[in-house]
């Protein structure tokens, strides 16, 4: 390939490339933006009544600062997390972080865990 | 298939490798098996040879065949996509600008690729497949690099595989330096609002509408985009966790042991002790700086467009390298202000440079395949 | 390799089947895969590309050999063996009978096909091949259908899994109203007497003594059922539990995997948008139908044989589906007598119709094959 | 293939296939009726003695009727499986299910564990 | 491919396989599927079918090419490695001479097999390769006896690997008199200094050094411990145990099915009833003893040379059967004196017996193959 | 082949191999008892002044024999291996081994854990 085509084919891999990506992500962000408000707003006014008893359950003192415990298995990085959303949501008066749990991860009923399993064995 | 000087070197080569995946752990998981096939292909070459009609292959040139063919790749994106969260990038989409925004550095690296062969230095000049290959590395994507390379120039893979693995494990090293020469003191004590809370149906559609949209709009990131994609749905339904599960462990860590040797058992002598090897190596860290930079300048942008609500240094983690490069946002905010938390943020960035890459893989093959 | 109107129609049903699968909880397992791989299929028909001279296949061809090849089915077989108790049909093996009986959906779906392809509209006729792989969907067996598919007539394999596994998943819906219709209140009142206790002799024996039979009186039945009941001794055993869990987790679902995806890939827009596959629709309920009906139709005649000691209603059990079609005799039993137990009862008659329909497999493979 | 071809094969499929299944499957009943009262049969006589005093272990009365505690990770199908077996040895006597537990599953003692270790790794 | 009587004797035999792998518990992990393949392939030969222009080919031919391509042997040795500690044998390299002295059994079977041949025994002799074949059974080593054979005389693999894996199994009835028929009571008696501690530094390097010196010095043996040592270096180097844990579990039992299967399908009746399986069942047992022999006669010898330091005992832990050979030295041990604990000390020369065969194997090959 | 030549492969093949195999295995002897050396050498020279108190740790007593309280999942060869260990360093007057626990297997830190995640989800 001489040298003239290869800048030109440089400046197309350039140009097509950038365009390309951020043509189609973009595309990516308004339809994301379309369908996640429309979820969101539907979601939002199905909860409405249930969110503002919500909204006060976040806790608001921190007594006493303390070693933060952590159950086992949860890397640090998901604290970090976890510490950062907090941090966020109540800003200033963000309680100390003293113990992070995994939620109950199984809240459904046995039988309908045996739904499930049922389906989990398909074949 | 005897010996030479240079299988010494990459015997070598191979020890310092295997020396930084364990004691420095770099990006152990890939470099040890690729560090190890390098070293048993300078050892016996035969390990690689072809079947022939009375003789069998050796044992590499079976397992290299899911490589050559572009099938592990997109299995091991079946297992990323079961273990990440889009969450982050759902709650901000535009994220994905960054995570557009740090692919400059592939297609930066394209022209300094072309660039580099033209200088003539004897032996060293790259074709517009090889340049191609080559710009991949500022994906930051590991399976991305390999399934390209392996469409477009498969006598690179060794190189650019250790190249690609090793500067995603100095991303800590590599990135802090330019963030900061980019961004201003105030830039970087942005704290940014808290993200929304995303909903179970949001996440489930999300895979689905990626996978049509850039499936119809550049077919060439298809396979790699879809299988992602699939692993996402599958940890996103809830409904299948048996499979997600062994997507992401047992079935990704079988092909992880199978591609990191095999790619490393390309890496013979010959091939990777030449001129175009420390091309690489020179274009790949560019292509790494250019990226983190190209992201970190679209995050000032961002700064201003939204007057002061987007933090600039979330913009470096728009390369990919899941998910160091989001914690180094973290970690070089944090030092600006010790209450500052950007994980969640950069996240969203991180993972659409996942998605990123993958589209620029696709242009990339779409142009020179 | 272009997407006409008939792709974005089998995107729109492959949402649809993603929508029943993780909303309804219809066999997602398989049906979420399925409905993916028609999903990239149609999106992106070049991931089923058979190699060419210059290029490399696609990923789902590759992926596909398994199926194609019949290496999937039976080694799903295996993991199944290797979950499955066979306690209660050696317990009582008259239940044997009703898994026999429950196959009559099979054989009645053959005529069923022939004569629909001979009622003259357009485009809607099936070769015996064709009509013996939509017969097989009565035997309510996902790897048995798509093993005898894709020997008989592999075109249709993506509606025939497609209606095997969602009328598995509907056999909650399907079957309690035949049941009723078929059976008297006093029949279904029927409490039926302890089964014995089985040893781990009895057990470790029956795998064996099955795969001997069966192979030597129906050779075309012993893959899918020596692989089956190689699964079932790794279980019964008890010296090997490290293999037999493997087979029954890992390995099953790695294959789950690749064969939902690249079964689902065989739907193209195509083959898929065509009459036949209405028919294979309306004749997959039909079969499902009949064999209910002719379980529990032998049922009947086990009650009067055994003068009122066996509940018709667990010969419905007899179509297979494991364990739905044991819970749905088990339920419609306790709604008529709260305290009957059926669950056990109807194991038997479930293990043994999946027997079953490997052997009326193995009937069509030798008359059709 | 003509219509009289297609309803001759539509007849041989029908019969032979039901002919064969049942077949098969009798056969099958015969085989395993044979050696299962065989073996049941040997296997009761060796264990007569032991089996009159463990007829009396079942338990005969239910204080009081309380909810069901069952071992996390058991499926509700095998409740419901437990619940009918327990329901038919025991007729209208039947105790309650209070609680379901698994057995022991390595009542071995360790050295007998460890020969089997040594199985598991024979490569 | 129609069953005769051979057949009929041939599952006979499998069923006695069975019986002793799950009540005798003679390596069940592998006889069972070995014997379970044994009776599937007499019961229904196609299912090692070749495909044709016009079929597939069988389950089983498909699953047998990982085999017969060599890749299963090495990819068993990579979790053999994996699940391997190497520490005895760093702590006391000596080990290393009786790990390489219990191969005597090799060598001198393979005169044996030679020797037999040339008795005039009608449909008994072996060519150079078979004998070859049947020596390495004396490795007691698997996975090594199944590479030579697959790669020297694939027609003997059933019966090998048969008496390979049987003769493991009973290696505590086979050893004990050899090693009281050949030592003192004194020397039974020694009781061995206590091993000195292995750094993890040492460990780490121990599998690249090998590696690299076996591979240097005799490449046929190179990828059997090649694999072994990438296994082990993934273990000791604690950074990559994800992929050590699939490595030694998942990857390990599938392959262990797929293997034993196939192995014991080419035991096909025509094949393995004939007078060279006799053959090869008592040349199979002289190589354990005389392995047995060759190691304890050399401990023997180092007992002398370090004046009663060593309990040449564990000499006979070199014929590797890992774990069991070891404990056949420590009980042999402990009945002489019952606070003696050579189980340690016998672990040295038991890994490095693994090590003494993979050579030995190499070199049979390199001479026969 | 004549029977001549059979015998001659038959000694070649006896002699090259255990020649072959003596060879390889004692040059890794060499190589080991080399390295094994110098890492030994410096590991100890680093050490030499903490094993001193290290040194008087070993438990010198043992009050009552009593059953050993092996924790699950430890096979019955360890338990052994570690008695043999015990019985060896400490000669006669060994304790009788009553516990056998795995030590703590993640004694670094949260965060060092994270590092490590962060390592083991590299692509
Ligand atoms: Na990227
Ligand atoms: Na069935
Ligand atoms: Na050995």
């Amino acid at each position: 390939m001489d040298p003239q085509n290869e800048a030109l084919l440089s400046l197309t891999i350039l140009l097509t490339g950038l365009v390309v990506v951020f043509a189609v992500l973009i595309f990516l962000i308004l339809i994301i933006n379309v369908y996640g408000n429309i979820i969101y707003k539907v979601t939002q006014k199905r909860h409405k009544g249930k969110d503002k008893t919500e909204d006060v359950r976040a806790p608001v003192s921190a007594p006493e600062p303390a070693p933060i415990e952590v159950e086992e298995g949860i890397p640090g990085e998901v604290v970090a997390a976890i510490s950062a959303a907090v941090y966020m949501t109540c800003g200033d008066s963000a309680p100390v972080i003293r113990s992070v749990k995994r939620a109950a991860t199984n809240p459904r009923s046995l039988w309908g865990e045996a739904g499930r399993l049922e389906n989990t064995r398909p074949f | 298939m005897t010996n030479d000087w240079r299988n010494y070197i990459m015997i070598g080569i191979a020890c310092i490798l295997i020396y930084l995946a364990i004691k420095k752990e770099f990006e152990p998981l890939l470099l040890l098996p690729i560090a190890f096939g390098m070293m048993m292909v300078n050892l016996y070459p035969a390990i690689m040879a072809e079947p022939t009609a009375t003789a069998n292959g050796g044992l590499f040139y079976y397992l290299y065949q899911g490589v050559k063919l572009g099938i592990y790749p997109p299995l091991i994106f079946l297992g990323i996509g079961a273990m990440t969260d889009f969450g982050p990038l759902i709650a901000n989409p535009k994220s994905f600008l960054l995570g557009a925004a740090a692919q400059l550095g592939i297609f930066l690296t394209f022209i300094g690729a072309i660039f580099i062969g033209n200088l003539g230095i004897p032996n060293l000049s790259f074709t517009a497949q090889e340049a191609g290959s080559i710009a991949i590395i500022g994906g930051a994507d590991g399976p991305t690099a390999i399934f390209v390379t392996s469409k477009l120039a498969p006598q690179l893979l060794g190189p650019i595989a250790v190249a690609a693995y090793s500067y995603m494990a100095l991303v800590p090293i590599i990135q802090p330096p330019i963030m900061k020469a980019l961004t201003t003191k105030k830039e970087r004590a942005v704290v940014m609002e808290q993200l929304r809370p995303v909903s179970k149906l949001e996440k489930i559609l999300f895979p689905i509408i990626v996978t049509i949209l850039i499936s119809l709009l550049l077919p060439d990131a298809a396979t790699l985009v879809g299988m992602l994609m699939l692993g996402n749905l599958m940890r996103e339904s809830g409904v299948v966790s048996r499979i997600a599960n062994t997507a992401q462990n047992e079935l990704m860590n079988i092909i992880t042991i199978f591609l990191g040797v095999t790619v490393g058992a390309t890496a013979s002598g010959e091939v990777f002790l030449s001129p175009q090897t420390i091309g690489i190596i020179i274009l790949g860290l560019l292509a790494f700086c250019f990226g983190t930079a190209g992201g970190v300048l679209f995050g000032k942008l961002m700064f201003i467009a939204t007057k002061g609500k987007v933090n600039p240094l979330i913009g470096s983690a728009g390369v990919s390298a899941v998910p160091m490069a989001a914690r180094v946002s973290q970690k070089v905010g944090q030092e600006e202000n010790p209450g500052n938390f950007l994980l969640m943020h950069a996240m969203g960035p991180n993972v659409s440079g996942v998605i990123g890459s993958a589209v620029a893989a696709g242009v990339l093959i779409s142009i020179l395949g």
